[in-house]
């Protein structure tokens, strides 16, 4: 469904990520793993529309999409949750999950999915008309959630979704995940939570300083070295 | 007596706890690498120490005086400096020119400020912020703007500019962050030295290949708690850091601690 | 490009430095300071076609001592400093004889000053703040003192028993004239004529709306509004009374001697009374002048089309020094200059009822004109003329 | 020199010195947009005491600066609590209350205007422009210049170096304030008259222009404003009411092309560097 | 003062906030989504009121001269976004404001050459519209003109709470990049909101020009500046606020007026903005201005 030929991405001079290949098959949920500054980030902003790319491809559903612009590629079904969640504190809940929607022009059917996504989360329900500054970090994260769920994407990118989650928090969402997946969602999943990531996972990638280190399935990669020299050093 | 010595610190950003009960001490002339995973609260102890945040609960103290009530450039005065994990050098400003802003907590006074020591090409700081370049080879940038300058030059100049003030200790946030294994090497070696002049160093980094050959102690944190203290062996060794690294039950990568 | 910046910069100065200071030897020269952009743009540009008609008028006859006459002229946007440019440019490049102008007060507070260290007469059209010419002797203003203006529209109210015994005074507290019409005239006229002065309201000259002092107003109820402000604020303020339902009558001084007033105001300024120094219709001569000003204004697309009292002005002043020229013999030569202008001074403070399209003209002690004052009434959205008063 | 040179030139010298006013606290950061009210005390402290009291021009200019420097240093402490934009509004205030003080006070005149007694001619101004541009200078070549840019650049950081950001600001901006002093001072004598609708909000706006469209990294940013402010509008004098509008069009181009203002420290820097290189080579 | 001259100051001053309230709206929409202090407001009110009264002059009908003098504001803001913002996006927040008052100059300069800078009599829509009860005079104008004000205000703050381009606005002033990521134009949600801004000037404009029946080049720069208080005083990017500020700064002008004479009345509004912003520089109804940046 979604591949990346190649993919180079650099600040000024630096390079971020260098010829990055990586596939996310329909349904599938693949994680991006590595240390800080590995280049995960960078990857995700450049797939979204955030970022220009300095080389290389992104194809969706077949179609070159790296010279759209990221309203574009969001209404074509690709959805970021970006790390930090970056709710928009100054409005409310329901607004947030409206701007979720900005594309759709199906305003009944989104009323529905947003009813859903309350259903899903009661917490949010009871908060819909309140500012999303007062919801707690795991709220937000499961408003960052549902505010890509009612984009109606068929691609779920999520940029560390369990940072600075209690580990409680982090269980209920990678729950929430996997059932998404059930739902037929594909999700590209960016962790530095590895052993989490990796239990969801059906495929990983192993990123150190822009460059592909690893890849292959979760029990592969628990079972390579250069995954936790990627982490905790040699 | 210990150099820097925290006690009991805590931070609360409105309702959210960020750091929590955390205490640890700092030995003069220590390497010492403080570590945790993304968002552990790492970089808020940074700025708690350096007074850009007001600590919730608890006290700092560093060389035998509290400085937990006073103002962040006092505490430069007595000692401290730090780099920044996302370089803050002045864009405005040249290489040199950065350089000699380190220079300020010792150069002080009225008198200071009003020389106009551009007129004296000689005039001793622009020879020492000259000289320091040079020492770091980093010479032939000095009269560039630092926006022009390769990301890692950058980085050694934002170290440079910390180092220059002559601190008794020296804050680093992520200094290897972003370099090649390369300008790694040469981060190992510049820093040692500067331990080796009877600084202390206190580091957040991620690169625990580079903070296992740096630092003699290590102080792990997760959700602003302190989690593991000592050698990086005995940190690695711990079913907490594991735990806080790799997420679940720790059963990864055996044999490698 | 720094260095491309300082050479383009010095380039530049140079060339405003050394600019033209050449003219034929044969002409005589007058400078002409006038306001063509900036804030008085409407009520000063048509200035520039009565000058033009006055300088065409003595050439066609042959010149001033053999020579022609040439104007030239320097925009100063009616800012102060320009204006001060402007008389040094006249003074020492263009070795004009005597200078038209400038047209605002604010311009002749710093222009006279510099033509008073430089030693050449400049004359304003338009200036009429109290006292701008104490302690000169070349300043000159061909405009009335506003006491005296004032004072004759109510005499001729009581000469005509108009009712005028409860007064009020409304005038722009931010502006020089107005508040010195305001403050110092119109109580001390009032007083005389005894007239209970009932309300006093001030406003800024800026402002656009008035209608906290016309509330201030409709309570005190007064038969009689002296009025101090330029004539845009005239037209507010009788607006906002029509409003908010006062009928009286206003009065005013040369400060709002607008040829289009009555129209621009209709209905709202039916009644209104002022005294001017220039009527339209007063003799064949104005008639006359009024026609080819109309001709020309046309022509070069003006918006206004009908002379007003500056523009009498100014073409009389253009007069005055061709007469001056004419008496004192000058040559405009480098060598006789300074005593030229001198000499034209000299002959200018001691006119007595010289014969001039606005009537005779005197000067004053201070070398403020004296000359008749038409009083005209707003009636059916036109000026009429209900009263003359000839110099004393 | 012609008459018209001589005044050009007095009018530059003025505009310099009262860009350098916007200049220094606009290096560190902050938009004063209240540098005419600052012009107008200490043009009218000038005058007042020139005319008065019959002090000596001399005197009374540096009266003059001194009550417009402390006015500013009683202002910023307050004033400076607040950044940015609201910086900008707060001194835009300032100026709009300073300007209706000097309206009611009529031991100046009020509205009717103050005419100034003692005269500055050409080689005054030149000389006091002269003698503050030179000061700024100086100044700009010290470790005070040094922590004002860095204090514009990042605040936070350099209060990590051990600056006194606030000292800083509070000095950028009373000094600022004393230079504009000297402006309203050098204007009062040359112009020989105040009024209080001089010293208006559109002023202040354009002697911001002035610094911002010339560049507020160098010295030469400001007095490079000020000479394109004064001098363009003489040169377009030929296409007489057409020249506020070509005039107006070139600053929203310069900002388009050059946004950081046609003299930036970066191209200082190049062009002094440079010239090394060419030394060198 | 009577009990009834009060009561008629009173109407004089809520009358004048609501001219002053639009154009705080305008000034509090640059800002607050933007942060843009935009001085060409002033120029484009101006553009608005003088392109109707060109129209009534050629002969238009009201409705036709009213379209016209909204189409030429919103062109003249759209104008200014093309040119000023869009180019300078990210930059120093002094940088757009040069830009946008070389666009004030740039506006008041074409008419300036094109009509003079004559106040010009704007035609009166009838004869005496004014409504009197009890003694009071309120003038029809004004009243329609504050209704208007109200209702376009509650409009515009129903654009940006309930629609989409209104929730996009919104969260582009947030954090124009998490705004991108969630697939929010902007560049069609800024240039939109600079025709909104253009509109509400504009129509400000020409309620002006109704009410005070006159026009002129520089007829922006009075409200300009005491719309800029108004924004201030109501907490700037907060709607209702400018609401708030637009009555105040309208009621101190003209009581301070009455009490004090006109000589004392901008020494009250701008001592009254100066104080606010020194005590509370966030307005009286603004959220926290100043949040500390992130290391």
């Amino acid at each position: 469904m979604l591949e990346v030929e190649n993919l180079t991405v650099r600040y000024g001079r630096i390079t971020a990520l260098a010829e990055l290949d990586l596939a996310v098959p329909e349904g599938r949920i693949v994680t991006v793993l590595g240390a800080n500054g590995a280049g995960k980030s960078s990857l995700l902003k450049a797939l979204i529309g955030l970022t220009p790319i300095a080389g290389g491809a992104i194809r969706w559903k077949g179609e070159a999409i790296h010279r759209r612009p990221a309203s574009e590629r969001v209404k074509a079904g690709l959805a970021l949750v970006p790390e930090g969640r970056r709710i928009l504190v100054s409005m409310t809940v329901e607004d947030n999950l409206k701007v979720g929607a900005y594309h759709r022009d199906d305003p009944a059917q989104v009323a529905r999915e947003i009813d859903a996504i309350y259903q899903r989360f009661p917490n949010l329900a009871e908060r819909r008309f309140q500012k999303a500054s007062c919801l707690s970090g795991g709220e937000q994260q499961m408003l960052a959630v549902g505010r890509a769920l009612v984009s109606g994407s068929s691609l779920m990118m999520l940029d560390e979704p369990s940072l600075g989650l209690s580990p409680i928090i982090i269980a209920r969402l990678f729950e929430l995940l996997v059932e998404l997946n059930k739902g037929g969602l594909a999700l590209l999943l960016v962790e530095q939570n590895t052993n989490m990531a990796l239990s969801v996972a059906h495929e990983g990638h192993v990123l150190k300083l822009g460059r592909k280190i690893a890849h292959g399935t979760p029990q592969q990669l628990l079972a390579d070295a250069r995954l936790q020299e990627a982490y905790l050093g040699g | 007596m210990s150099l820097l010595a925290l006690d009991d610190v805590g931070k609360n950003f409105g309702g959210l706890v960020v750091v929590k009960n955390l205490s640890f001490t700092v030995e003069a002339g220590q390497r010492v690498a403080l570590i945790g995973p993304n968002g552990a609260g790492k970089s808020t102890v940074f700025n708690l120490i350096t007074g850009v945040y007001p600590l919730t609960s608890g006290r700092v103290l560093f060389d035998g005086v509290d400085i937990t009530h006073l103002p962040m450039r006092r505490r430069i005065g007595l000692g401290v400096a730090r780099s920044f994990q996302n370089i803050r050098l002045m864009g405005h400003l040249s290489v040199v020119e950065n350089i000699m802003l380190g220079q300020q907590p010792k150069a002080g006074g009225l008198a200071a400020l009003l020389t106009p020591y551009r007129l004296m090409p000689r005039h001793r700081w622009i020879e020492e912020a000259r000289a320091a370049l040079d020492e770091a080879g980093l010479g032939a940038y000095a009269d560039l703007s630092v926006d022009s300058l390769p990301y890692g030059v950058r980085k050694r100049v934002d170290l440079l500019r910390a180092v220059v003030a002559n601190p008794k200790m020296l804050l680093l946030d992520e200094p290897a962050a972003g370099l090649n294994e390369r300008e790694t090497e040469d981060l190992h070696d510049a820093l040692m030295a500067i331990a080796a002049k009877g600084v202390t160093l206190v580091v957040v980094e991620h690169d625990m290949h580079f903070v296992d050959r740096l630092c003699e102690r290590v102080v792990v944190i997760n959700f602003g708690e302190k989690i593991a203290e000592g050698t990086m062996a005995e940190v690695r060794a711990s079913p907490l850091v594991r735990e806080a690294y790799l997420g679940g039950d720790a059963t990864v990568g055996a044999g490698h601690a | 490009m720094k260095r491309l910046g300082t050479v383009s910069a010095i380039a530049l100065l140079g060339a405003l430095a050394f600019a033209p200071a050449v003219q034929a030897a044969s002409e005589l020269v007058i400078g002409y300071s006038m306001a063509k952009t900036g804030p008085y743009v409407s009520l000063a540009n048509s200035n520039e076609i009565a000058a033009d008609m006055a300088v065409d008028e003595i050439n066609a006859k042959g010149g001033v001592n053999g020579r022609k006459i040439k104007l030239t002229k320097f925009d100063t946007g009616g800012n102060p400093k320009d204006a001060s440019a402007a008389v040094r440019r006249f003074a020492v490049d263009d070795k004009a004889l005597a200078i038209v102008g400038p047209f605002s007060s604010s311009e002749c507070r710093v222009a006279f000053p510099d033509g008073e260290r430089m030693g050449i007469v400049q004359m304003s059209m338009a200036s009429s703040a109290p006292g701008l010419t104490a302690d000169m002797s070349y300043a000159f203003r061909n405009t009335v003192d506003e006491g005296k203006v004032i004072s004759d529209v109510m005499e001729t109210f009581a000469r005509k028993k108009i009712p005028s015994a409860r007064a009020a005074i409304a005038y722009g507290t931010d502006d020089a004239v107005s508040k010195a019409i305001g403050t110092g005239v119109l109580p001390k006229v009032f007083e005389q004529y005894k007239s209970q002065v009932v309300s006093t309201v001030d406003f800024s000259v800026k402002a656009f709306d008035l209608s906290p002092q016309a509330s201030q107003l409709v309570q005190a109820k007064p038969e009689v509004i002296g009025f101090g402000a330029p004539p845009e604020m005239a037209i507010k303020l009788a607006t906002e009374l029509q409003r908010q339902g006062l009928k009286a009558r206003m009065i005013a001084g040369t400060t709002v001697a607008d040829p289009d007033l009555p129209k621009r105001m209709a209905p709202a300024g039916e009644g209104f009374t002022i005294g001017t120094t220039f009527f339209r219709d007063l003799n064949p001569a104005t008639k006359a002048f009024s026609a080819e000003f109309e001709k020309r204004a046309k022509a070069a697309g003006l918006p206004r089309t009908e002379p007003s009292q500056m523009d009498a002005a100014t073409y009389d002043i253009v007069l005055m020094y061709a007469d001056a020229l004419a008496k004192t013999k000058a040559t405009g030569d480098d060598a006789n200059l300074a005593k030229e202008r001198t000499a034209i001074r000299d002959h200018l403070a001691k006119l007595k009822n010289h014969p001039m399209l606005e009537g005779p003209i005197s000067f004053g002690a201070n070398r403020d004109s004296i000359k008749p004052i038409y009083i005209l009434e707003a009636k059916q959205a036109a000026w009429t003329l209900i009263d003359t008063h000839e110099p004393k | 020199m012609s008459g018209y040179g001589e005044a050009i030139l007095v009018m530059l010298a003025i505009n310099i010195v009262v860009a350098l006013a916007g200049y220094l606290p606009l290096a560190a950061g902050q938009l004063n947009l209240g540098i005419a009210g600052f012009m107008a005390v200490g043009g009218y402290t000038s005058a007042y005491l020139t005319s008065a009291y019959h002090l000596p021009m001399g005197v009374g200019m540096a009266a003059g600066a001194a009550a417009a420097g402390l006015l500013g240093l009683l202002v910023a402490v307050p004033v400076l609590r607040t950044s940015g934009i609201y910086l900008a509004l707060a001194t835009f205030a300032l100026g709009q209350v300073i300007q209706a003080a000097f309206l009611n006070i009529e031991a100046v005149g009020a509205a009717a205007g103050y005419p100034v007694k003692p005269y500055a001619g050409f080689t005054v101004v030149l000389s006091v422009a002269f003698g503050v541009l030179v000061a700024v200078l100086l100044l700009s070549r010290t470790r005070f210049a040094l922590l004002l840019t860095a204090t514009k650049n990042d605040p936070l950081v350099t209060e990590l170096f051990g600056v006194d950001v606030r000292a800083i600001r509070v000095a950028a901006f009373s000094l600022g304030a004393l230079i504009a002093g000297i402006g309203g001072a050098l204007y009062a004598h040359h112009y020989s008259y105040l009024e209080p609708q001089n010293f208006n909000i559109m002023l202040s706006v354009y002697i911001a222009l002035y610094v911002l469209l010339g560049g507020t990294q160098t010295v030469a940013g400001p007095i490079v404003g000020a000479a394109f402010f004064t001098l363009l509008p003489e040169l377009l004098r030929a296409g007489s009411h057409w020249r506020f509008v070509i005039f107006a069009v070139l600053i929203i181009l310069v900002m388009a092309v050059r946004p950081e203002g046609l003299i930036t420290g970066a191209l200082a820097r190049r062009l002094r560097f440079g010239k090394r290189r060419e030394a060198a080579s | 003062m009577s009990g009834a001259v009060f009561a008629q100051q009173l109407v004089n001053g809520i009358m004048l906030g609501g001219i002053y309230m639009l154009i705080a709206v305008a000034f509090t929409l640059a800002i607050g989504v933007l942060n843009f202090l935009n001085f060409s407001i002033p120029g484009i009110f101006m553009v608005g009121a003088i392109a109707t009264w060109r129209a009534l002059e050629n002969g238009w009908p009201w409705v036709g001269a009213i379209a016209a003098g909204l189409l030429a504001a919103g062109v003249a803001s759209y104008l200014v976004e093309r040119f000023t913002y869009r180019w300078m996006r990210g930059l120093d927040h002094e940088i757009p404001l040069v830009s946008s008052l070389g666009f004030l100059i740039l506006f008041e300069n074409l008419v300036l050459i094109g009509y003079g800078s004559d106040q010009q009599t704007f035609p009166a829509l009838m004869p005496d519209f004014n409504i009197r009860v009890a003694g009071l005079v309120i003038g029809t104008g004004q009243l329609i003109s504050l209704v208007l004000a109200l209702v376009l205000v509650i409009a515009a703050s129903g654009l940006l709470e309930r629609t989409r381009i209104g929730r996009g606005i919104r969260a582009v002033a947030e954090n124009a990049d998490t705004a991108t990521i969630l697939g929010v134009e902007i560049h069609r949600v800024v240039p939109a909101l600079f025709i909104l801004i253009g509109l509400l000037s504009g129509v400000s404009g020409i309620l002006f020009a109704m009410n005070y029946l006159q026009v002129s080049a520089f007829m922006g720069h009075e409200i300009g500046l005491k719309g800029i208080a108004a924004m201030v005083i109501g907490g700037m990017g907060n709607i209702w606020g400018a609401i708030l500020g637009g009555l105040l700064i309208g009621l101190i002008e003209v009581l301070s007026i009455a009490f004090f004479g006109a000589n004392r009345a901008d020494i009250c509004v701008y001592g009254a903005l100066l104080l606010l912003l020194v005590v509370r520089p966030e307005g009286l109804l603004g959220g926290s201005a100043i949040v500390r940046e992130k290391l």
